[in-house]
């Protein structure tokens, strides 16, 4: 069984914990090992390259520096902010050498050398390539049938890399949820951003963008939105009280990791996925499980 | 005698007070305004004394420019003063705590603003202290 | 190499490392303003910017909150037919207006970073629960309100935990960090 | 030193007088090189001008003059004139050398000191590089006067036509069933917006019916041997199985037969045809070829309606039919193979392929057109309903990084053509999304003007996206072009019914293939890269293949047909000749030496090598060698070595720009 370095970030700690639960519930049964590196530190989101690049791919660059140690050679981040700091800090590391001196000189004084060698994965990316959707759908024993999911791919999962498979309408997600047995909605919205990063700082910006997402997923009579991404995920699901207020609309559309899809899917018990957990109740996602 | 000074700061207008003051102290100054020129101006020419910031770039670009020099068997010798302004751009970091000299392994560090006649002191107290070092070296 | 330095000099080293400056390039033609999602809360959609800082209008631009509108989705950068990155220009110009300690009265953005980064700082971890504060402070007691009947929902469901958590090898952590901001103590 | 060498070294306005002391080269020159054989150093303002020349003629005749140097721009632009010059003066030409003191020197530093000192080590160099030149003599090779056009677009038919007319025979070779290319699918042409069938079907029959043209539809080319004057090109005609000696062109075949295919080529997607079929009425030729991939018969063996029904006596259809290998033998070629429509399908934001109503600028073309699958009827997918708001949106897959850097060039017009064709069609209002809007030619801005006058709205932005996620009442049902109003500066969504995609245009997608084909390059953008870009834009670098239309860069029907008309000029020049006269500069293959290795057989760019069996030693054929020297360098054994290029003239000129020759040559 092959093993990734697991980096689960800190939004997983707390507003992200059912995440965090589905996560490694669907790797266990999946058969996929996630060691979670130790003492990792945040990686940044979007606030440290406002104040000093240098510094924000530093504290990265820690994190690439603990998994390498363990001698891995997959670095899985379920966060795509997360995701996106790593793969594009570790791909400086590789062009740029002047970077790379100096941030091992800083590594230093915490016993850490980093060398750019790991792999970067999303963590959809480990389920969709590393196992396959044809393992995937072997094992599913409460196939989603009939729930009509909108694929919430959000911003850095795919962007700004160019040679991603298709930045503007990418497939894996619909392809993922139509090994699970669901019903995957042309969601015209997936790919634009949620706001996550501007929830603090421009709350009306933010709420405006959640609900350009809520109404396309209700206009396209979404069951559930699913998302990859826990900035994306609270943004959708904590706010959707603030939005109704803000708009003086109605949603109450369940939003949910699409671990937790799979891990339903794969008969996980709700409560291990942690579902129950939201403030939009999850329940009528069960419904076409059970 | 004609002493070659180099700047490396991104701020203009810093720059065009601090070199104004050296000329009048008849100085021939060279400027560049990043790191990546300001290196390349290094290896090209030979300086006598260099005038290096810290927050450039993508951020503390100073201190990594400032070890690269240090590493550089051509450069190494060159005195090195730094100017900055880093406790005003980011010292949130750390309250009330020094620029640490001990990080960046430079002759001198004073912080912006610097009086005119502050710097023309420590730069000619530096180029007196490589010369006699270069003479030393030299016996 | 002696030259007047022009404003879109100063921002194209400010950005330099990564991509040299490629604002010369800009059409203008408004592709990076209409895909952009939060265009409608900024003062000046980031052509303008790219327009003003080309003209040299930098009291405008550190005035403007554009930059700290921008959310980071990056799809202005992986549409720009200039092959811009965009949004990393906007990095470049939240660096450069905080160096400069110069941006628009009231806005959340460099405060939120500033109070992020010494978080991290501190504990090598981010808290949510911390951030919200900063928010509430700067946006008076109607803000307290939905905030704290959001957080208590929050906590209700286990999602909001009460003590942040701190990175073990924390006093090794600042040493590091101090290695790339040179202000403190050493160790 | 019996050479007897002259130094002229030219001013070039201040092209090179402004960075090189041109007076003190010269100088330098007749003192510093005198033991070399330097005679005379002169400069002139002008060496290209007749003086200039008179001056070199002079020397020649009244000094004796057994070299010359002529320092000045490149080779490439002045050789001839001054190796014409000494010719002349009775100088073999070949015993003249250019040094380039412009291109290499003057445009390239700023630095006057430096460069006057570079321009004396490269006139060094050259004067030793000529002292071992050796008198040459042009190969001459008669013009064979049949001309091989391929593609049968616009550009194609224009050329073999002004051949055919001129009394020389032309083989034009189309890869389609009929010629006409993309023009025959337009309805209007901008910006006089006359029928582009009513202009374009009289020059298509022309073709079929010329004495001196042989058309070879449903063919390609395989391959081309031979040079300049005597191309050999094998010709593969693909089976229609419809014997053409019999076929009357009835079109009973197609009525009858049962397979119903989607029109991807003609129709743009937009129309049926049948396994058998002629792409449109007008088709030249007349008869109908099967598409084998599609014929029921061919695909299970049975059905044959189409022979059934045939009424030739005998019956045209021949299911037993055979690819057919022509060789023909040409004299000089033009490539007229045109361009591809970029596939908006790669821009995923503006939905093509996935919103309906979005439809590429070739759908709309052949929507307008009154031959087409809706008669000419504007109308959206559904096939019947007229749009009421339409956006044009410009510069798809043009202008962009992220797929074509260039310009396009055509799609400015033809937007303002659709933008005209819809409102007189359908009165609908009308968007165009543009980032310029370029008419740089006779009677485009009026175009331009008209379209404003109707009441045409202009939007200065790129469309960021087409969507169909409403947001507002009035956004419901419809498309909504995302844009920024970059001149009044305002976020646009506009709700419409019909999206129109200007797609740019693209070279072929095998253009790189089919130029390997004939031994021509393609540039960065992949267009065909033509002799000189300004001086010479239809000839290309290798003797005797031109290049008109669009394969040399985008443009619209004046100019492809202007292109057509010019490449045709040049070849009946040519063939006007009679006999051609071929650079001997040559690589030749010392036969003791070569090892037979066959390395340089094929590395050669010209196919010009071969290996003789009986002596197993390779052999280079002097007619096909363009000189490149590829094969000199690549020799392992150093058997190869090239006239004008010998090891021995190039170590000389290395010596010389070291000024290893400033030294008086110690007394033998």
């Amino acid at each position: 069984m092959k093993q990734y370095a697991y980096y689960p970030g800190c939004s997983l700690e707390s507003l992200a914990t059912s995440y965090n639960l589905s996560t490694l519930e669907v790797a266990q049964k999946l058969g996929v090992d996630l060691k979670e590196i130790k003492d990792w530190n945040c990686c940044g989101a979007t606030a440290y390259f406002p104040v000093d690049e240098l510094l924000a791919h530093t504290l990265v660059a820690r994190n690439l520096a603990l998994a390498e140690k363990d001698g891995l050679s997959d670095f899985v981040a379920p966060c795509s902010a997360c995701y996106k700091n790593a793969y594009f800090t570790n791909s400086y590391l590789k062009k740029d050498a002047d970077l790379a001196e100096h941030i091992n000189y800083a590594l230093e004084a915490d016993g850490l050398h980093v060398n750019g060698t790991m792999k970067i994965r999303h963590l959809i990316e480990v389920f969709i390539e590393d196992v396959g959707l044809d393992e995937i759908e072997k094992k599913i024993t409460h196939p989603l049938k009939g729930l009509r999911v909108a694929p919430y791919y959000g911003c850095q999962l795919l962007r700004p890399r160019k040679d991603h498979e298709n930045v503007e309408n990418p497939q894996f997600f619909e392809n993922l949820l139509s090994a699970l047995g669901a019903e995957s909605l042309d969601y015209p919205s997936k790919t634009r951003c949620c706001g996550g990063s501007l929830i603090v700082t421009n709350r009306k910006a933010a709420l405006d963008m959640v609900q350009i997402l809520l109404q396309d997923a209700v206009n396209r009579k979404a069951d559930v939105i699913a998302t990859t991404c826990p900035m994306c995920n609270v943004n959708l699901e904590v706010y959707q009280n603030q939005v109704n207020r803000e708009f003086g609309t109605q949603y109450s559309i369940p939003v949910m990791y699409f671990t937790q899809l799979m891990g339903v899917a794969l008969g996980i018990k709700p409560g291990k996925l942690g579902i129950g957990k939201e403030l939009v109740s999850g329940e009528p996602v069960l419904a076409f499980a059970y | 005698m004609n002493t070659k000074i180099m700047m490396i700061d991104d701020d203009p207008d810093f720059v065009a007070g601090i070199k104004s003051i050296l000329e009048k102290a008849d100085y021939s100054v060279n400027v560049a305004y990043n790191p990546k020129d300001g290196f390349q101006a290094l290896q090209a020419e030979h300086y006598d004394l260099l005038l290096l910031d810290i927050m450039m770039g993508r951020g503390a670009e100073g201190v990594a420019l400032a070890r690269k020099i240090r590493k550089d068997p051509k450069l190494k010798e060159m005195p090195v003063l730094i100017i900055t302004g880093i406790r005003e751009q980011i010292a949130f970091l750390f309250p009330g705590q020094a620029v640490h000299p001990h990080f960046v392994e430079t002759d001198e560090l004073v912080e912006k603003p610097v009086e005119p006649k502050f710097l023309l002191e420590k730069v000619s107290a530096l180029l007196r202290l490589a010369e006699e070092k270069k003479s030393k070296v030299q016996e | 190499m002696d030259t007047e330095l022009s404003f879109n000099d100063e921002i194209a080293n400010v950005m330099y490392a990564t991509h040299g400056n490629p604002i010369k390039d800009c059409l203008q033609c408004g592709t990076c303003s209409g895909t952009c999602p939060a265009v409608e809360f900024m003062d000046h959609t980031p052509r303008v910017i790219i327009g003003l800082i080309r003209a040299g209008y930098k009291d405008e631009v550190l005035a403007s909150n554009t930059f700290w509108s921008c959310a980071s989705c990056y799809h202005c950068s992986v549409r720009c037919p200039a092959g811009i990155d965009i949004a990393d220009m906007m990095y470049a110009l939240k660096r450069y207006s905080m160096w400069k300690g110069q941006h628009q009265e009231g806005l959340i953005g460099p405060v939120f970073s500033e109070s992020f980064v010494k978080m991290i700082v501190n504990s090598g971890r981010s808290f949510e629960p911390l951030l919200a504060p900063t928010y509430i402070f700067k946006n008076g007691p109607q803000g307290l309100v939905q905030e704290a009947q959001t957080a208590t929902g929050l906590m209700l469901k286990g999602r909001m935990p009460l003590l942040p958590k701190k990175i073990k090898g924390l006093k090794k952590f600042q040493n590091m960090v101090r290695r790339i901001i040179p202000i403190g103590e050493p160790s | 030193m019996s050479e007897k060498i002259g130094v002229y070294v030219c001013h070039c306005g201040t092209n090179i007088a402004g960075t090189v002391d041109v007076k003190g080269v010269a100088e330098w020159a007749a003192e510093h090189l005198k033991h070399r054989g330097v005679v005379i150093g002169r400069e002139y303002k002008f060496m290209c001008s007749s003086l200039g020349q008179e001056l070199v003629e002079k020397d020649i005749k009244e000094l004796g003059l057994t070299r010359v140097i002529v320092a000045a721009c490149s080779p490439h632009l002045h050789e001839k004139t001054f190796r014409t010059a000494c010719k002349n003066a009775g100088l073999n030409p070949y015993l003249c050398e250019m040094v380039s003191i412009r291109e290499q020197v003057s445009w390239v530093h700023t630095d006057k000191v430096a460069a006057t000192e570079k321009s004396k080590a490269a006139i060094s160099g050259g004067v030793e590089r000529v002292i071992h030149n050796e008198p040459l003599e042009p190969i001459q090779v008669p013009i064979h006067a049949d001309t091989l056009v391929v593609g049968g677009g616009i550009a194609g038919i224009q050329a073999a036509l002004e051949i055919a007319d001129a009394g020389y025979h032309v083989c034009l070779v189309e890869r389609e069933p009929s010629i006409g290319g993309h023009m025959a699918q337009f309805d209007k042409t901008f910006p006089t917006l006359d029928c582009a069938a009513c202009i374009l079907t009289p020059k298509m029959v022309e073709i079929g019916s010329h004495p001196n043209i042989t058309l070879l539809t449903w063919s390609e080319v395989e391959k081309v041997d031979g040079y300049v004057g005597n191309f050999k090109a094998t010709i593969r005609k693909k089976a229609s199985y419809v014997n053409t000696d019999t076929c009357t062109g009835c079109g009973i075949c197609w009525e009858k037969c049962p397979k119903k295919v989607v029109d991807d080529v003609y129709e743009a997607g937009l129309g049926i045809r049948k396994a058998i079929y002629r792409p449109f009425a007008q088709a030249v030729p007349k008869y109908p070829v099967m598409d084998v991939e599609n014929c029921t018969y061919f695909k299970n063996g049975k059905c044959k309606a189409c022979q059934l029904f045939c009424p030739t006596e005998p019956n045209s259809i021949n299911f037993e039919q055979k690819d057919e290998i022509l060789e023909i033998q040409a004299g000089n070629i033009i490539l007229a193979t045109g361009y591809d429509l970029f596939d908006a399908k790669r821009i995923p934001q503006y939905g093509y392929g996935k919103l309906p109503n979005v439809f590429t600028s070739l759908e709309f073309e052949r929507m307008c057109n009154a031959a087409g699958p809706t008669e000419g009827r504007v109308v959206l997918r559904d096939m019947k309903t007229a749009p009421k708001s339409v956006v044009i949106v410009h510069c798809v897959g043009s202008r962009d990084e992220n797929y074509n850097k260039y310009c396009s060039s055509i799609c400015c017009m033809q937007s303002l053509k659709f933008a005209h064709l819809v409102m007189e069609r359908t009165g609908a209002e009308v968007y165009n999304c543009y980032i310029d809007i370029r008419t740089p030619s006779k009677d485009y801005e009026e175009f331009y003007k008209r379209v404003l006058e109707e009441g045409g709205h202009f939007i200065r932005g790129k469309v960021a996206e087409v969507t169909d996620s409403a947001r507002l009442p009035e956004e419901e049902g419809k498309l909504i072009v995302q844009v920024e109003d970059t001149l009044i500066g305002k976020q646009r969504r506009i709700p419409v019914d019909m999206v129109i995609l200007s797609a740019g245009i693209e070279p072929r997608h095998d253009a790189k293939e089919v130029g390997k084909l004939f031994g021509i390059a393609c540039g960065a953008s992949g267009w065909y890269t033509e002799k000189h870009p300004k001086l010479d834009p239809v000839a290309t670098m290798t003797e005797g293949i031109y290049i008109a239309g669009c394969v040399q860069g985008p443009k619209d029907i004046p100019a492809s047909v202007a292109q057509g008309a010019a490449a045709a000029a040049r070849v009946l020049g040519k063939i006007q000749q009679g006999v051609i006269a071929l650079e001997p500069i040559k690589a030749s293959i010392n036969e003791t030496q070569c090892s037979g290795c066959r390395i340089c057989n094929g590395l050669c760019p010209f196919n010009a090598i071969a290996f003789i069996e009986d002596d197993k030693v390779s052999s280079i054929n002097p007619a096909l060698c363009q000189g490149c020297g590829t094969c000199v360098a690549a020799c392992p054994a150093g058997a190869i070595s090239g006239t004008g290029f010998s090891d021995q003239q190039i170590i000389a000129q290395i010596d010389g720009l070291l000024l290893k020759n400033l030294e008086e040559p110690v007394a033998a």
